[in-house]
């Protein structure tokens, strides 16, 4: 048993530490987390370069990581700095390229920066791979895409996009041309898409990858609770350190009791969430991934809304700001439980998994 | 014990109906709805109407042109309008500085500017906090130094709400140090285009612009502009306290956000299947309905002693806590219904093309942003733990 | 709209308190409450004399209440005065007994103070009318009972007890003699029995009277409602009276923030308790009485439970004591929660009946 | 990082296991599953069979008699001694004096009393907590006079467990009134049989006798019965709770307490439906399992934070704070799963005759009762309010 990371994963998270400390600072990331492309690009050269992308790919596939803990050693590190780079896009969308073996493509993320998002979800079935609607078929040569997929993490900066798309033989995996795209900014920042389909033609990667495809949103399950646990360390840790100096009524309101109690409980819940975030990430890749992964994604989902909401509380007003970068990690952490499926709907799978 | 309106109070309660059914703009309904922005004008015609019929001036007596409404009247009123989608009232100018000038003003303060108000000339917001002076009004430090027939403002006020659209600010403002902090303060009305004022915008989490800061260098004002004593701005303000706590519970906001999640609910899937089905979520709602039902009751309650003539001081202060953290919980749900969906950035959203339409109800799209502004509910006003502090000292007095 | 009870009822709430507190303390109360027959016969009486059962029945039935309004006066006083004597028993057998018009019992039980329990649970059937499993079977003039009652309110001290059991014109009502059942007091002090039936005679008062059943369950839901708002209101003055008392570290304990605002916490959630029991009271009897009562009993069942939790937590090593009064409220708020059906039991009716 | 325990961790887990296997007594486990008391000689016949294996002082060096075990083989056998319903060990002789005997005491008090502690010849119980003076023990007023040879104790103490099996107690008492009130105490050691001591009962709320008070009248004690010097015991009584906190999370009783309830639901019936159908009481139950699997996982990374030698304070009292919270909440959940069928007290219930089976496991009997006890759990041994100032402490500092 030993909870120390390897000195190359230690040396990695330091060295991303330092990068966003002294080169891309929460004032950079709000000027444009908002705008078109929704992240910047001359950053994302850099992080490339610093080997993120290499990080969060095995070294079979080309990478020299890849495994639940590079991921949350990455992942942590981009929540403390609120990063708004399509890293997430990046690590689904090499994850299953890696499972189908489409090195081509993959070789192009890895190492030159290309930018691929996953698309999976859609309307009217925002978080259940295997109810997807958006259909694949087959005309000769030509395959045609149809249907309507929505809020695509990095799509609004990806060059192509991956699609899931029902064929005869499962689900299966489709590249499109990102111009078909619509990109926004999301409301804690950074980019996504949607993408409507029409008759679209698309490159056929896999016929039928469910479990692939499964296991990349597992792995983007994983560096979601990893990165709210980083965004909960600094959120807690601003806290503090504001209350510390605010006065009321001629006190330092830390001195209030009430308030420090509840500082109290945010902690519990922030090492609770380290812990089975550290426990879902050591089965990641195994039979047990997806049932770990759905206990971490509710655990996080229950702290992070609550250090969320309780930081914004706790500060009073400044809190609801924009200027103060509290505010940013707040809606960070509200938004996460949004992605790759909510505190309900991982318990519901539990629960369906024990009935099974 | 009669938990239901005397026919009195249902024949009023439909007389509101009817008002709304006709005279409520369909465009303004359907920003409400919808969680919209509204624009000056949308409010400056929404008050139009109120005061066309005579409604718009809800605490205020009748000889000075207000309804002079019970508190059951008052209640019955904001619950239908916020079930009907209409506009909130601005209170800067209605709810806060009337009832401060019928009490407090002068004659002529009161023929001068309470018509205005309800004419919609002026309009007015509040200048109480300070950066250093939030739920702590006593440690004010905006100065205003008497000289000759003029006092000179010096200081900065914030979180000015719709500061952005108003002619005038009334303040609170520091006029003496001896003495007890509260002791030295004063209430007083200011034009905001006199020189030396600068307001400055201030973007809230979610984006919006709804609150500013205000700064005063050396502005004159002439010293008739002072209501009341000079050096009883305190007392105003407790006493304008208990008026800005009508409709603290909101409980007509929440039971029309809480049909707006019902209704959501049967339109979105989850797991692969309806919502609805989902019985963790839905226990979850329906507990928060339960909890609104008793509220309402609670308020009723409540509404009833003030009537019996008791003090308003910790009820007040239990509505507002309660009031809030179910409001807040209802808004958590609605954006939590949506999944995925909640995510994009209003701004953005509102300019996707034709089809990309999410299939969502149109009010969906404010849903994150609403859930962040609306933290503000427990924070704004006296915060939740200085609510629980007022009833604290309370049950432990004596 | 009016929240303040009629002049008669104020009268019979004041007459109560002041009884209790003359002559039934709470070191009375712990005195009879454990040891057979679990509660006090010669207050009984006097109680009964007060008019306590007939408040609790209807005019028309001889007594001289019987509202949801009567019902929550009554039990309040009960719940502040921890009161073991058999009133829940003697409301639902006093109701469903004037609902199928059997005057002669109802009679004694409303003017002699004649101890009747209703008996409908099971043990594999803890809270369902409609599942009942006991069956009542028809030979010749004799009616034979089968089946297992299990923790009848009040069948410790009861001469007869009502069965709800199974017929083939549906859920049926007879009475046996309470010789059959075996006593024993609860946790929170009080008695209840069961009832093993087997080939048991019993007089039959109604072949079918499902809804009368439920609907006498629905008062003896509310008179809990009721009871849980009185014990919670004395539980959250004696908390607050200790805290004013109680040094720690040299200082007032009830001066520490962090419990102040738990004592507030409480103090809001006994207000909206009152509140749903009052709007469930004025919907017993109509068409929304099961709904209303499902509502409040949720509600009371959170409340109450919180109260109950964060009394003993305030009060420290004092409240974990059987001399000290306020154990004693705590665990009756607990049990409360587990008599005809608790939060979780009438939340899931709530969306059963949304759902239908 | 490796979250799998080390090959000789393993094999050390399955030695533990196999000793349980071979000789728990089936009578004792049964018991530990049913959540019964356990008489005196329960007690006694377990710590014999432990002492005899070599594993009864696992907070004890090897060179004293103890196991010499790291922090995480102490962990695996309690984890492993809990999941077997075995008896826990009774601490105060075991995990409290022995330390602070091994650490302070002179040569002469190990030699006499580890040996009796080991072999049972003497019973231990702790004499700390006074009525005035619970989580605040620098307030302790107990007095211990020197006279002669001797000292004189007059004062009382309070919530002494299992006090009523004991034979000696080791008390903090009070030698100097001088200087800081934590300065002034002293740790001494007493026989019960002395003359002067009085011990009653204390009843707790579920009607339980686990603990008492003990009032000392003019009780001598020789002088030789200090340990440490005189006005010492504020450090030995720090250095103590550190090792009293051996175990705080209650992983291993949490989670013997889970598959009790998850077995539990498999059998009872709500609203008609099996209890595992009910998603809204099940999602309750499984959030509670990832709360427990996450603390496994916190105890042990906190567990090795203190093998690397950083100081145990505020990564305690969490493990407190949450085992506490999870462990009463599975205790609430497994009586709210009985429904009315968790109401009979309990030395009622030993007595219904057999024809009035519940039909309800063994344990159920016990559920309402163990859950009212279970609420020491946040308030004996440092109130979790206690725990969070703690923590709260040493996040502001600096």
């Amino acid at each position: 048993m030993d909870f120390t990371h390897t000195e190359d994963r230690r040396m990695l998270a330091d060295s991303l530490r330092r990068y966003f400390a002294e080169q891309y600072t929460i004032e950079e990331r709000n000027a444009v987390a908002y705008e078109t492309p929704y992240h910047n690009p001359a950053k994302w050269q850099e992080l490339v370069e610093l080997g993120i992308p290499a990080a969060l790919v095995t070294e079979t596939a080309g990478g020299f990581g890849g495994s639940g803990f590079d991921i949350c050693i990455v992942f942590e590190e981009l929540g403390r700095a609120l990063c708004p780079e399509p890293l997430l896009s990046t690590l689904m969308s090499s994850n299953v390229l890696t499972s189908i073996k489409a090195s081509d493509l993959l070789n192009k993320i890895v190492n030159q920066g290309h930018q691929v998002a996953l698309a999976v979800f859609e309307p009217d079935n925002p978080d259940t791979l295997s109810h997807v609607n958006t259909t694949a078929t087959q005309n000769g040569d030509v395959w045609q895409l149809n249907g309507h997929k929505s809020v695509i993490y990095g799509g609004a900066s990806a060059t192509e996009i991956l699609v899931a798309a029902r064929t005869e033989s499962g689900i299966g995996l489709f590249c499109v041309s990102a111009s078909h795209s619509h990109g926004y900014a999301t409301i804690d920042g950074g980019g996504a898409a949607d993408l409507v389909l029409v008759d679209t033609e698309a490159t056929c990667l896999s016929e039928a990858c469910e479990e692939s495809i499964e296991e990349a949103l597992n792995a983007g399950r994983l560096a979601l609770c990893a990165e709210a646990v980083g965004a909960m360390d600094v959120l807690h840790e601003m806290t503090v350190e504001y209350l510390k100096q605010r006065q009321q009524f001629g006190t330092i309101i830390a001195t209030f009791q009430a308030l420090q109690h509840r500082l109290v409980d945010m902690a519990v819940e922030i090492e609770q969430a380290r812990s089975i975030t550290t426990l879902a990430a050591s089965k990641l890749g195994t039979d047990e991934s997806s049932q770990y992964v759905s206990k971490a994604k509710n655990l996080i989902g229950r702290a992070a809304t609550l250090v969320a909401e309780e930081a914004t509380q706790l500060h009073g007003g400044i809190g609801m700001t924009w200027e103060y970068a509290g505010s940013h990690y707040t809606k960070r952490l509200i938004m996460i439980d949004h992605q790759l499926g909510d505190r309900f709907v991982h318990i519901n799978r539990l629960l369906d998994e024990s009935a099974a | 014990m009669d938990l239901t309106f005397t026919p009195e109070e249902f024949a009023f309660r439909d007389e509101v109906r009817a008002f709304l059914a006709d005279s409520l703009p369909a465009d303004l309904a359907e920003k409400g709805h919808n969680g919209e922005e509204l624009t000056k004008p949308d409010m400056e015609r929404w008050h139009a109407l109120l005061n066309e019929r005579g409604w718009l001036a809800v605490t205020w007596p009748v000889e000075n042109g207000g309804t002079g409404w019970s508190a059951v009247e008052r209640h019955i009123f904001e619950e239908e309008c916020a079930l009907a989608n209409a506009p909130r009232i601005v209170p800067f100018g209605l709810n806060m500085l009337g009832p401060v000038l019928i009490k407090f003003g002068s004659d002529e303060q009161k023929k001068q500017i309470l018509p205005r108000i309800l004419d919609g000339t002026d309009w007015w917001c509040q200048g109480y906090s300070e950066p250093g002076a939030g739920s702590d009004l006593a440690s004010l430090k905006t100065k205003a130094e008497r000289d000759g027939d003029d006092y000179v403002i010096n200081g900065q006020k914030t979180w000015t709400t719709l500061g952005q659209h108003a002619d005038r600010i009334f303040c609170l403002v520091r006029t003496s140090t001896d003495g007890k902090p509260q002791e030295g303060i004063s209430f007083i009305l200011v034009d905001l285009d006199t020189p030396g004022i600068e307001m400055r915008p201030i973007k809230l989490i979610e984006g919006g612009h709804e609150v500013n800061e205000v700064f005063f260098t050396d502005v004159r004002v002439p010293a008739s502009n002072l209501v009341g004593e000079e050096n009883q701005g305190w007392t105003i303000a407790k006493y304008l306290l208990t008026h800005e706590r009508t409709n603290i519970a909101g409980v007509g906001f929440s039971t029309r956000d809480l049909q707006r999640l019902q209704a959501l609910t049967e339109k979105v899937t989850r797991n692969g299947k309806p919502l609805t089905e989902d019985a963790v979520f839905m226990s979850r709602l329906k507990e928060l309905e339960i909890d609104l039902e008793a509220l309402r009751i609670t308020n009723l309650r409540m509404l009833q002693k003030a009537k019996d003539g008791a003090a308003p001081g910790p009820e007040a202060s239990m509505l507002k806590i309660k009031g809030t953290v179910i409001r807040q919980g209802i808004g958590a749900l609605y954006r939590t219904a949506l999944g995925p969906n909640a995510a994009p950035y209003l701004p953005d959203v509102e300019n996707l093309p034709e089809e990309f339409d999410f299939d969502m109800p149109e009010e969906s799209a404010t849903a994150a942003a609403t859930y962040f502004n609306n933290r503000k509910l427990s924070i704004f006003g006296g915060s939740n733990e200085i609510q629980r502090n007022i009833i604290a000292k309370e049950m432990l007095r004596g």
